[in-house]
Order: C-alpha cells, then structure tokens, then sequence
C-alpha cells in the first residue's frame, strides 16, 4: 500500500480529519481565488491605460554649439555623486575625434519624453514620475531591483535611463532636483548643473514642451558674436 | 562694383610680357621677408619668391582668387617702404607700387596697412589674371 | 514505477521545462520578466503546497526488520523541492549581486534569465516549504522533533568531538535528528520565514505600489537573510551529503529507509522508542 | 595625506620582461602629481642619469595629476611626459613634453595616477588598460599603421564586439563599469616606428606631445601605443565647493560667447585676439577662417581653443600646427599638410622652420637636384600641396632629405657644416639646446633664459600674451593697449608675489636687472609646480590679468590655485608652499641635467642672439627713459658680457654654484634633497656652497 493513500482513513481520528478537510479546503479555495483572481484582472478588468503628467522642465542642447569639453558630464557627476566619473553622468558627449563637423559631437541628454517609455517599463514603480518636482521621470532607488527594463526601453541610443554600477541601481536625469553635493537650488523650480558649467553655453533649460527631431530638441542658442569669432550661426 | 570701377582707371592694362615677368619666380637675392606674427609661435619670417606669393601670404588668400574672395589675412607683417621698393623694383610693377605707397600714407598699422593695399592689390591681380586667361583660351586645344 | 517515483519524475521535469522556459524567454524580444507576467503562481504556489499537504497521509517512523522507515513519501517532497528552490533561489539570487557582492552577470539577457530563473525557484520553493509548515501543522509532533532539548549543548559538543575522533567523547544517544541539526533548524526557519516575507513583498512591488522605505527595508533584510541561509545551506550539505558518516541518511532521503545498526548506533535515543512494524499493524 | 584628487596607484611596465607593478602614489605624492612625480620617479628607477635617450633603461613616465579628470578649469586633460630625451643638442637632456585632450582623465578614471614604462621588447607591442586590467599586447597588426588609423584599430580591439558609441561594458560584469566613451590612446607613427629624433606622441586627431622626441625614445622601446579605458571615479574632497569654484572661475575669467565684454574688432583677427579674450576656437590662431565648424575643447576646459572642421582636417591642431605650411594660400591644404603630419606623428616645431630655411638654401643653389645637399623633392613647387606632402612623408620615412632630417634638422645642419654659419647669420634662428627661435631671444628673456637655464624651449605663455600679444594684437587693430604698461607690470609683480615691477621691464637695461632674476626664477617655479606637474593648461593659467569683466582685471592667480588644490585634495597649499615645491622640483631636474653634463659654459645662446640686432617691431613693457611704455624693441641685441653676470647673480640666487652653475648641499639639503646632494657629491659635481 502507498505511503499516503487518501481513501484510508484510520478510525477513531474524527478531529484530525476535520482539520485535514479545513486544510486541504483553505489550499483548495486559496489556490481557486489566486488563480480567478488573476482571470479576472487579466481577462475581464480593462488594461489600465499609461498617462503621466508632461515634465515642467527640459533641456536643450545645441549640437553645433558644444565643444566637447565634458565639463557637463564632470559637473553632473560631481553635484549629484560627489565624485568626478564621466560614466556616471547623466548626460553624455560622444565624440570622435576624427570626425566632420557637424557629426564629429554628439550629445545625449534625457528628453523627459511626454510618454517615458522608461517610466512605463519599470515593474516595480522605482523609475517614476516625481509629481512633487515638477513632474521629472526619476529614479526611486530603493525601489530599483536592477532588471534594467528602463534602459531596455528608452527609445534613444545611449539609453538616458542608466545602471550605477557602484551604487547597483538605475539612474538618470532629474533636471538637478536631487543634488546633495551642491550649493544651488537644482530642479524645475531651480538651475541645472550642466546648464551652468558649459563654457559654450550649448545647453538651456525650458518649461516649454520642445520640438522633437530624430537627433534631439531642435534649438539654436548662436547669436551674431558666434559669427564675430568665425563659427556658423544657420 | 564700384571699387573695381575706380580701380579701372587706376592702372593701364598690363601686356603679357609685364605679368609673366611680373609673377616669376625669384631668386636668393630678389626674395622679400614678410613677418608672419602668431600668439602661438611668435614671429616666423616668411621668405617671399615670387609676387603671388606676396598675395598669398598677405593676404591669406591664394592669389588668383583674391578678387572674389578677398582677404584672409592673419597678421602678416611687412615694413612698407621696403615693400614698394621690392614690388617697384624686383616685381617691376612701378604703377602698383607707386599706388601702394601713396595708399599707405596715414595707414599707420597693420590692420589698416592691409585695408589700404587690399583694393588695390584685388585690381591688379584681377587684371593679370585677365591676361593670362585670354592666353590660355587662345592656345589651341590639344586634339 | 512507484507512486512517489511518479511524484518526483513529474516535479523534477516540471522544474527542469521551468527553468528551460525562465532562460529562453530571457531572450525573447519585448518579453516580460516572470516576475511580472506571471506572479499570480506566486501566490497559488504556497496554497498549493496546503493542498497538497491537505491530501497527503503521512506514515510514522518504524522498523520493518532489519530496516527503519525514516522518511516518507511526504517527508522526501518536502525536502527536496524546499532543498532545490532554495539551492537554486541561493545561485541565482547571488549571481545578480546582493549587499556589497557585485554582480556576477552582465547587464540585459543574462540578468533576466537569473531572475527569471530566481523565479521559478520561488515557486518551487514556496510550494515545498508551505506543503512543510501544513504538514507539520497537521503533525505537531514532527515539529518538535526538530526542537534541541536540554541536551543541546552536551550531546553537541559529544558529538563533534567524536567526528574529531577525540577519544574521550562518545556517540551520545542522539534522537531522530542530531542536537546540532535542531539548533541548525532553529536558524534556518528563522532566516526562511525572513525571505518568505520579504520576498512576497518585493513580488508585491510587481502589483502594487509600496512605500519606498518599506522596500529599502524589504531589499535589505532579504540579502542579509540571504547569508543566514546560506550558511545554513552550506552547512547542511557539508553534513548531510559530503560526510561519509552522513551518506546512509542522506540515501534514505530518496529511499526512506537507514538500516536498523546505523539507527541503533548513530540516533540511539531515538531507536529506543520507534514502534516495530508488527505492533502498529495489529 | 590627501582625501581627494588621486586614485592611489601608479603603473610600472618593464617592457624588457613584461612585467607590471603597482606603485603607491602616497610614496610620491610630496611632489604633488605629474612632473614632480615624474621627475622623482625617474631619480629612483633610473640609477645612471647619463644613459641615452635610446636605451632601454630609459624611463619614459606619463603622469596625470590630482586635476586630472576634475571639473578644475583647463587643468583636466593635460598628460606630462618625461625622461630622458633625443632631440636637444650637444645633450639630449632629461625633459619633459605634455599633451591635452583626455589621456590622463581616462587613466585617471582606470583607477591610475600616471604610468612608467622601462626596458624595451623584443618585438612591437602596445599596452591595454582596462580599469585595474593590465595587458601587454602584440602590435604586429599596428606597426606601420599611421597615428589615427592606430587609434581607430585599438578602439575596436579594446571594444570588441560591443559599439562604443553606445553604453558598453568593460568587462564581462555590469557592475564592472559601463561607459560611452573611446579608450584613450597615445601612440606614435612611421616616425616614431623609424626612431626619428622629432618624433612624437599622438593622443585623438591633434593632441600631440612633441618636444624631445618621445616618438622616436617609444619607437626604441618597441612601445606603439598605450590605451586606457576607466570607469572609476575620482574622489573630490569638497564637491560642492569645487562646482562653486568652477562656476565662479568661468563666470569671472572666462569668455561670454553669447555677450562678450572684450570682443575682436576684427573678426579675420579673431584667433589673434582670442590669446587676450579667450575666445573658443582661437587656438590654431592662424584658422580664423576656417569654414564651417565648432570650437573643440580638451576634458574639463573652459576655452575650448580649438577648431574641428567640416573636412575633419585640422582636429584638435592649434598652436605651432597653425603655421606648419601655408604657402599655397589655400586654408584646405594648410589643413591636410598638418593633419599628414599628425598621422606620421612628428613634430611640427622641429619641421615649421626646417622648410622656409631649406627653400633658402635651395634658392642659394646649395641645396637640390645634385647640389652639396642633394634632395629631389620637388623644390621648384615649394607652394604646392604636392611639396610639402611630400616632404613631410620623407621626413618620416627618412629617404630623401629625410635621411638627415629625421634626426632633427639641428643634427642635419650640423652634418651638411651649415650650424656655425647659419645660427651665426641668423639664416637658422635656433638660439638654445638645437630648438628653433620662439620668442624674441633678445627680447623677452624669461623665455629665453629660462629655455637656457632649463632643457628646452619652456613653451609657456602665461606672462607672453600679457608683455608681448596684448600690446601687438591691440595695435595691429588700432586699438590703444588694453592696460598702460606700467599697470601691466605692477599687476604681474602683485599677482605673481614678486612685488617688483621691474621684473617685467624688457628695456636694454631691464633684462640684466636682479628684478628680472626674480622674475625669471618665478616663473620656472611656477611652472614647474602649477602647470606641470598639476596639469594646469599652460594657454589658461596663470590668470595674472583678466581682460573679460570690464573695469575688473584681478586674475584668478594667485587666489584660486590654492583654493582649487583644496577642494580637490582636502590638502591646504600656500602660495609661497606651491612656489617652493615648484623650486625644489626645478633643482632636482637640474642635478639630473648636472649629472648628464650641464656646465655653466654650455649656457650660451648661439651668435645671432649677440650679434645680430632685431629688425622687427616687437612690443614689450619697457622703462626707457625713465619712462614705463611699450617699446617696439628695434635694434637690440643680448650682450655677451651683461648676460654673464646676469647668469652669476641668476646661480646665486637659486642657490646653486655661480662659478659652474651645479646645485650645492646648502641649497639642496634646504629643498629636503640631501640624497640628492650625496648623488650629485659623489659624482664630484656638487657645487661648492657660497660660491
């Protein structure tokens, strides 16, 4: 006979059967409701539609303005981290040294897009919309379990959602809101690291939802003392 | 327009002669020294052979085109006295060198030295440019 | 084919297409992670376990000549399916990097199929462990044969030294389970209820929003449990599997049987009292 | 010890054995970073000074500082190269070289305050750092490549299969560091490959390290390149307080691109004008009209002086690239000629005088087809594209001319029995150690002596856009000078700490004054403290004047040096403190040039300097007199006998020997050098104290 044959049942154990049959039913309807419960928000409940506010604030960068100094990726490290490392910048200046202007530089900062895809892909909430600080797409990182599905989904190459490999979790852009080694007042309602270091002034900052292209915002901050030192202004 | 205009009646038209002779190429003896000064070097002599390459190092613009495009010109220096001598004497273009020299008078620096000779230097080029084109359109094609 | 061999096929191979699944999906374009698409089987996991405990008969220990029953079926299920979630929880939890332990994988399609993987071994490990705890429940007396009692210490120390080969100490008359093993227990129930609950809790940050400090809180009793068990984990194998003293147990927990002279000699106290088949038959 | 600025650790590749070891920077970081430690570096591992620059006991150390890879203005990407050179004549001394771009941020963020390489391999190799991954690795593929084909193949190496123009990873962890950017790689040419004396080191399109033809002393070794890729962090003791520096630096000193307070008059004049302003873009000086392109900075730089192109051509050159050749008058080939030369990876300011004095000599009927110095370089199209490609290809690959030149054009002169004549004539203007005449000689002599006094042309600008660009660049536009020249001077004597004005008059008397010694010895201490060995852009700092927020013309030196030292390392550096490391790293350089055979003799311009007076108007702070104004200098010449006793009160005052100008115990134990003194005693060229 098999170790545990249910049709046995020994006599004189009523009040352990009657636990047995309330156990074996709490396993029965528990695994019932877990399982109808899923049905019904898979099947019946309609898919929540994504809607966040659009961000207060954006960067622009003009990509024929930029030296290619890197001094915004020194800044943005050093006010948010406290330490210099261009790799854990939330902007990015990739150039190549040996290119033709205008391709030789490009610049890679976050879009705060309308519809963040980083924010949508997140499972666990931690890349969020910050309603508290004008509506920046941000990082919660004691919420990050490090799935890197931001970075998966931003739209853009580089991804703007990145991986803080020292700290272990997601980061990016939060137009200087959280600055805990500078001196400013960052954030929407302030000034941003990146915007106030560049020598060229290639960076601003706007409330203004900007124009989109497939290379980045579409802004041009060259003035006629551009032309004076002998660089294009169309 | 205008300028060239003015400068119509400023110079006769050279024969073919007068410009060959005019933009040969020079010896040890002829050459000319003009002062290239740059912050980053300081000053390099520039040893002049020839009168287009006056143009071009005066006025940073290979000296054919310096009518349409005009002047590039860094700071090239030269002492303007010895200048006209050089282009009276050696170059041999006396109108030139006589326009030069009274085009300079009150011009007393770089800037306006180069200002002064630009108009002036444009013409003449022009006008031996014509010279040497009408040649070559004369020479007969190759077959 | 026994029953109980039926029983571990099937749950063997049900892990085994888990995992195989966890991986390939890992690569699949625009998949999810597990965690998110199918995190009800978190939840239906443990009642599963219930259930299952609910419709298992148990069988108490005993001799049957010259061998002793020391586990059945239902304690050989247990064991394994807690004992492989957890080893593969363990694996797979450390490779993604936890504490101060960097990663050991890189970024994207490695780290989905580790938590992916993490994954499956939840579900695996949930069931095992809640089949345990209900089983246990409807037996009290299994758990407390877990418990050290007032012999803790000397029969610990007896014992060790003995392995040592130190002379004056003698096999001391264990029960069931060594001393040593129920203090072991004490700690790996401990740091297994921590990772159960915080474990659900990070699951629950896949449904539901929960406070940012609450999570902070979860992630880092989770990893400092995540010692604990290993520890534990390691100890357990060492002692159970790699000893040779240990190979006769660790048989009987896929064949459910020791022989009569290693119950007499290695767990003396508890031989004492085992029922002999023919009593309990009459 | 300080808590910020350095990464702990320096790398030491014996390429003899291709082993590598780690050396702690905190035994090296009394002398603050880059040529401090270079230069003590070389003390240490190098027993015999008086080897040649060829051999493979040769240290060659690239040294980053504690600014290296920091927001600290203009001081982020310079890279200091030292050991002993190949280029100077009679001796090849011990010197140093630098180069911008990002070399030293990368190594920097690899976890790497500087690298020494020794020995030499067998076969052709390049060294591969990956953060604390250390890899000597076969070059056989790389030699022959040209500088930035070099670099385009190793980035691909060191990449792999990953894009870097995406995020990749370094290593086969994610939490191994991630990173968007190219390795950066220093590496050499034909030039280098063929052991030419002017070759040199090429980081990216244009950053080269020229002087001492390090190129060549690679090529020796077998080295083709080094590369290294980081994603480290540097710690900063105060963050906060280095962005408010920053931002208050850039604010205050620098160039308002969108509203300028001092702006060129003439735009074609604009390159010029930017060594007063500061304009971006201003470095090749001679490009201002470039076409269509942007201005292109180095890692951290807030003036950003160069110019990349729409053609690519002409990247990063600026400086001396400017004017390597410009004869067609077509900007296009100006570029291409210097980029060629790049790619071949020699250096320009041993070649930018080597073609105007050779096409003399070819119009003298000396030089040419046949002639005493035969070259059939086609020298009749002096002003073609076609010329100088093919010059600077011979250079490189030594046939031709080439031969003779690719040992400098100093050793070529001397072989073809030109040198005494030429530099005599001033045909050659090379006034010192076989470098060509970079500022006036006659004139501008904390240039000249301190070229003389030292190993090489000291190339630094800090007080010549001030004395000299200022009055000319503000004349040729026929603008009034900026500043009367006797505020000029005080400014410079206040700011400098010197106190005397006098130390900045160039007047045929003032350049003999012991106000000019002063000023002198400033500088090499200066320098050799701020600039070389804290990686200070030598076309940013010092900022003893500042042109750019109108009535305000304090400069950021000598407040803000200090200040940055502190946020960066936690470290507090007086002034005075900085100016005395500065000295004590000068005398250690020049016991080793005391060692290799430095004789108060030797310290000598070539007769031009003496005997031929300037015929140039030259503009220069002078009391003539009695009254302070800008002289054009025309007429003067350096006086034998005057600069002899200059040169004796000069010793003096650095503590050295004035009757053969070695270092003595006093002076030396005064620095903390006693070893120094026991090396240099023991040589039997201690100089004798008080003398």
């Amino acid at each position: 006979m098999a170790d545990n044959d249910i049709k046995k049942v020994e006599p004189g154990e009523h009040k352990e059967v009657t636990r047995r049959q309330f156990i074996t039913g709490v396993g029965g309807v528990g695994m019932g409701l877990a399982l109808g419960g899923f049905l019904v928000k898979g099947f019946f409940l309609p898919e929540e539609v994504f809607a966040v506010p659009a961000s207060e604030g954006y960067l622009l960068v003009d990509t024929k303005k930029c030296a290619g100094c890197e001094t915004c990726m020194l800044m943005c490290s050093l006010v948010h981290e406290g330490v210099s490392n261009i790799n854990l910048s939330r902007i990015q200046i990739i150039q190549n040294p040996f290119g033709k202007y205008p391709d030789d530089i490009a610049q890679q900062q976050c879009r705060q897009c309308p519809y963040p895809s980083c924010v949508d892909a997140c499972p666990t909430g931690a890349m969020h919309v910050d309603t508290a600080n004008g509506n920046i797409r941000t990082v919660d990182a004691s919420k990050c379990i490090g799935c890197e599905r931001c970075i998966e989904a931003c739209p853009f190459t580089p991804s703007r959602a990145l991986w803080n490999y020292e700290d272990k979790h997601a980061f990016k852009c939060d137009l200087c809101a959280d600055t805990p080694y500078w001196n400013k007042e960052g954030g929407p309602g302030g000034v941003q690291a990146c915007v106030q270091a560049c020598p060229t002034k290639a960076i601003t900052y706007t409330g203004e939802l900007p124009v989109q292209s497939d290379v980045g915002y579409i802004v041009n901050l060259r003035n006629s003392h551009w032309a004076t030192i002998n660089f294009p202004t169309d | 327009m205008t300028e060239a205009s003015e400068a119509q009646v400023r110079f006769d038209a050279p024969s073919l002669e007068f410009v060959q002779h005019a933009i040969r190429e020079l010896g040890f003896e002829e050459r000319f020294t003009v002062t290239k000064m740059s912050g980053g070097i300081g000053n390099t002599r520039v040893e002049v052979y020839s009168f287009p390459q006056l143009v071009n190092v005066l006025f940073g613009t290979k000296w054919d085109r310096l009518a349409p495009e005009g002047s590039k010109a860094t700071l090239a220096w030269v002492d303007t006295d010895s200048l006209c001598r050089w282009l009276h004497d050696v170059v041999g273009d006396t109108e030139l060198a006589d326009a030069v020299r009274a085009s300079l008078e009150g011009a007393d620096y770089f800037k306006a030295q180069v200002d002064a000779m630009l108009p002036l230097f444009r013409e003449r080029v022009a006008q031996y440019r014509t010279v040497l084109d009408d040649v070559a359109d004369a020479a007969p094609a190759a077959p | 084919m026994s029953k109980r061999a039926l029983i571990g096929v099937t749950v063997a191979l049900a892990f085994a297409l888990g995992l195989a699944y966890a991986v390939r999906v890992a690569a699949a374009e625009g998949s999810e992670l597990l965690f998110d698409s199918g995190w009800f089987l978190v939840l239906v996991a443990p009642f599963a376990g219930v259930l299952a405990a609910g419709l298992t008969e148990r069988k108490d220990p005993r001799v049957e000549g010259d061998k002793v029953l020391r586990h059945d079926g239902a304690a050989i299920l247990e064991h394994w399916t807690h004992g492989i979630g957890t080893a593969f929880l363990l694996a797979s939890g450390i490779a993604l990097g936890f504490l101060f332990v960097p990663s050991l994988l890189g970024g994207g399609q490695p780290t989905w199929a580790a938590m992916n993987v993490h994954f499956v071994a939840v579900i695996m490990f949930l069931f095992g462990t809640f089949y345990y705890g209900t089983n246990t429940l409807l037996s009290w007396h299994r758990f407390r044969e877990h418990l050290p009692t007032k012999n803790a210490f000397s029969f610990t120390a007896a014992h060790y030294g003995h392995l040592l080969g130190i002379k004056k100490y003698e096999m001391p008359p264990e029960d069931k389970y060594f001393e040593s093993e129920k203090m072991a227990y004490i700690l790996a129930l401990a740091t297994t209820l921590t990772i159960i609950v915080t474990g659900l809790l990070k699951v629950g940050a896949h449904i539901v929003a929960l406070p940012a400090g609450l999570m902070g809180a979860a992630t880092l009793l989770h990893d400092v449990a995540t010692v604990g068990m290993l520890a534990f984990f390691l100890a357990h194998v060492f002692f159970g599997a790699i000893l040779p003293m240990s190979w006769p147990v660790l048989r009987s927990m896929f064949t459910g049987y020791i022989s009569v002279e290693q119950a007499q000699k290695e767990h003396a106290g508890w031989y004492a009292r085992l029922p002999r088949k023919s009593d309990a038959s009459s | 010890m300080a808590i910020g600025g350095y990464v702990g650790k320096i790398l030491y590749v014996n390429l003899t054995d291709k082993s590598t070891k780690e050396i702690p920077t905190a035994d090296y970081e009394e002398w603050g970073g880059g040529h401090g430690m270079g230069s003590a570096l070389f003390w240490d591992l190098v027993p015999d000074k008086t080897i040649d620059g060829f051999d493979p006991d040769n240290l060659v150390t690239f040294m980053a500082s504690p600014f290296s890879g920091t927001l600290v203005p203009s001081s982020s990407g310079r890279t200091e190269v030292q050991g002993i050179g190949v280029q100077q004549y009679p001796i090849a001394w011990f010197t140093r070289s630098n180069f911008g771009g990002r070399f030293s941020g990368q190594m920097k963020f690899a976890g790497w305050d500087g690298i020494a390489v020794q020995g030499k391999s067998e076969t052709p190799v390049w060294i591969n750092v990956v953060n604390d991954t250390v890899t000597i690795e076969d070059a056989s593929g790389l030699w022959g490549l040209n500088t930035h084909e070099t670099q385009e193949e190793i980035w691909a190496l060191v990449a792999g299969d990953k894009s870097v123009s995406d995020w990749w990873e370094i290593s086969s962890s994610r939490d191994g560091g991630r990173t968007t950017q190219k390795p950066a790689v220093v590496c050499i040419g034909p030039a280098g490959e063929n052991l030419n004396r002017n070759a040199c080191l090429i980081h990216d399109a244009g950053n080269g390290g020229g002087q001492g033809g390090f190129g060549g002393i690679l090529g020796a070794k077998n080295l083709k390149a080094i590369s290294f890729i980081g994603t480290g962090s540097v710690p900063i003791a105060d963050p906060a307080g280095l962005a408010d520096l920053r931002l208050e630096i850039q604010d205050r000193f620098g160039y308002n691109v969108d509203n300028p307070t001092l702006e060129t008059p003439v735009p074609a004049l604009s390159g010029m004008y930017g060594l007063i302003n500061g304009s971006p873009g201003y470095g090749p000086i001679m490009w201002t009209a470039a076409g269509a392109g942007r201005p292109q900075g180095c890692m951290g730089c807030f003036k950003n002086c160069r110019i990349n192109t729409e053609s690519g051509l002409g990247n990063g050159d600026q400086c001396v690239e400017g004017l390597y050749w410009s004869a067609s008058g077509e900007l296009i080939d100006q570029l291409a000629a210097v980029t060629l030369l790049d790619q071949v990876g020699t250096n320009v300011y041993d070649m930018v005088d080597a073609h105007p004095y050779l096409l003399n000599l070819y119009k003298m009927g000396v030089l040419g087809p046949g002639k005493a110095i035969p070259s059939d370089l086609p020298w009749d199209r002096y002003d073609s594209p076609e010329f100088i490609e093919a010059f600077t290809l011979a250079v490189a690959n030594r046939t031709d001319i080439g031969a003779d030149l690719a040992d400098g054009l100093t050793r070529a002169v001397i072989k073809w029995g030109r040198w005494e004549e030429d530099t005599t004539s001033g045909l050659l203007p090379r006034p010192q150690w076989g470098f060509p005449e970079h500022y006036d000689p006659r004139l501008e002599v904390e240039w000249s002596y301190g070229s003389l006094f030292g190993d090489r042309d000291i190339n630094e600008h800090g007080i010549n856009w001030l004395v000299h660009w200022m009055p000319t660049v503000t004349a040729a536009v026929g603008q009034a000078p900026l500043m009367p020249a006797e505020e000029l001077a005080t400014r410079i004597a206040e700011g400098t700490g010197v106190g005397d004005p006098k130390g900045w008059d160039y007047s045929a008397e003032g350049i003999y004054t012991d106000a000019k010694a002063k000023a002198v010895a400033w500088h090499r201490h200066y320098t050799r403290f701020w600039k070389q060995s804290i990686g200070m852009c030598d076309w940013a700092w010092p900022m003893l004047i500042n042109f750019n927020a109108g009535d305000d013309y304090d400069g950021a030196t000598p407040t803000y040096e200090p200040l940055l030292f502190k946020a960066v390392t936690g470290t507090d550096m007086t002034w005075e403190q900085s100016l005395e490391l500065g000295r004590k790293i000068w005398n250690l350089d020049r016991a080793i040039w005391v060692l290799q055979g430095r004789t108060r003799e030797m310290e000598v311009y070539t007769n031009y300097v003496y005997d031929k007076p300037t015929d140039v108007p030259y503009f220069l702070p002078a009391i003539e007199n009695g009254e302070w104004g800008y002289s054009i200098c025309l007429g003067r010449t350096l006086d034998r006998e005057k600069f002899d006793d200059f040169k004796t009160r000069f010793y003096k005052l650095e503590g050295w020997d004035s009757t053969t100008g070695w270092p003595t115990r006093a002076g030396l134990s005064e620095l903390g050098l006693s070893e120094v003194a026991d090396a240099l005693d023991g040589a039997g060229k201690l100089g004798a104290d008080g003398a």
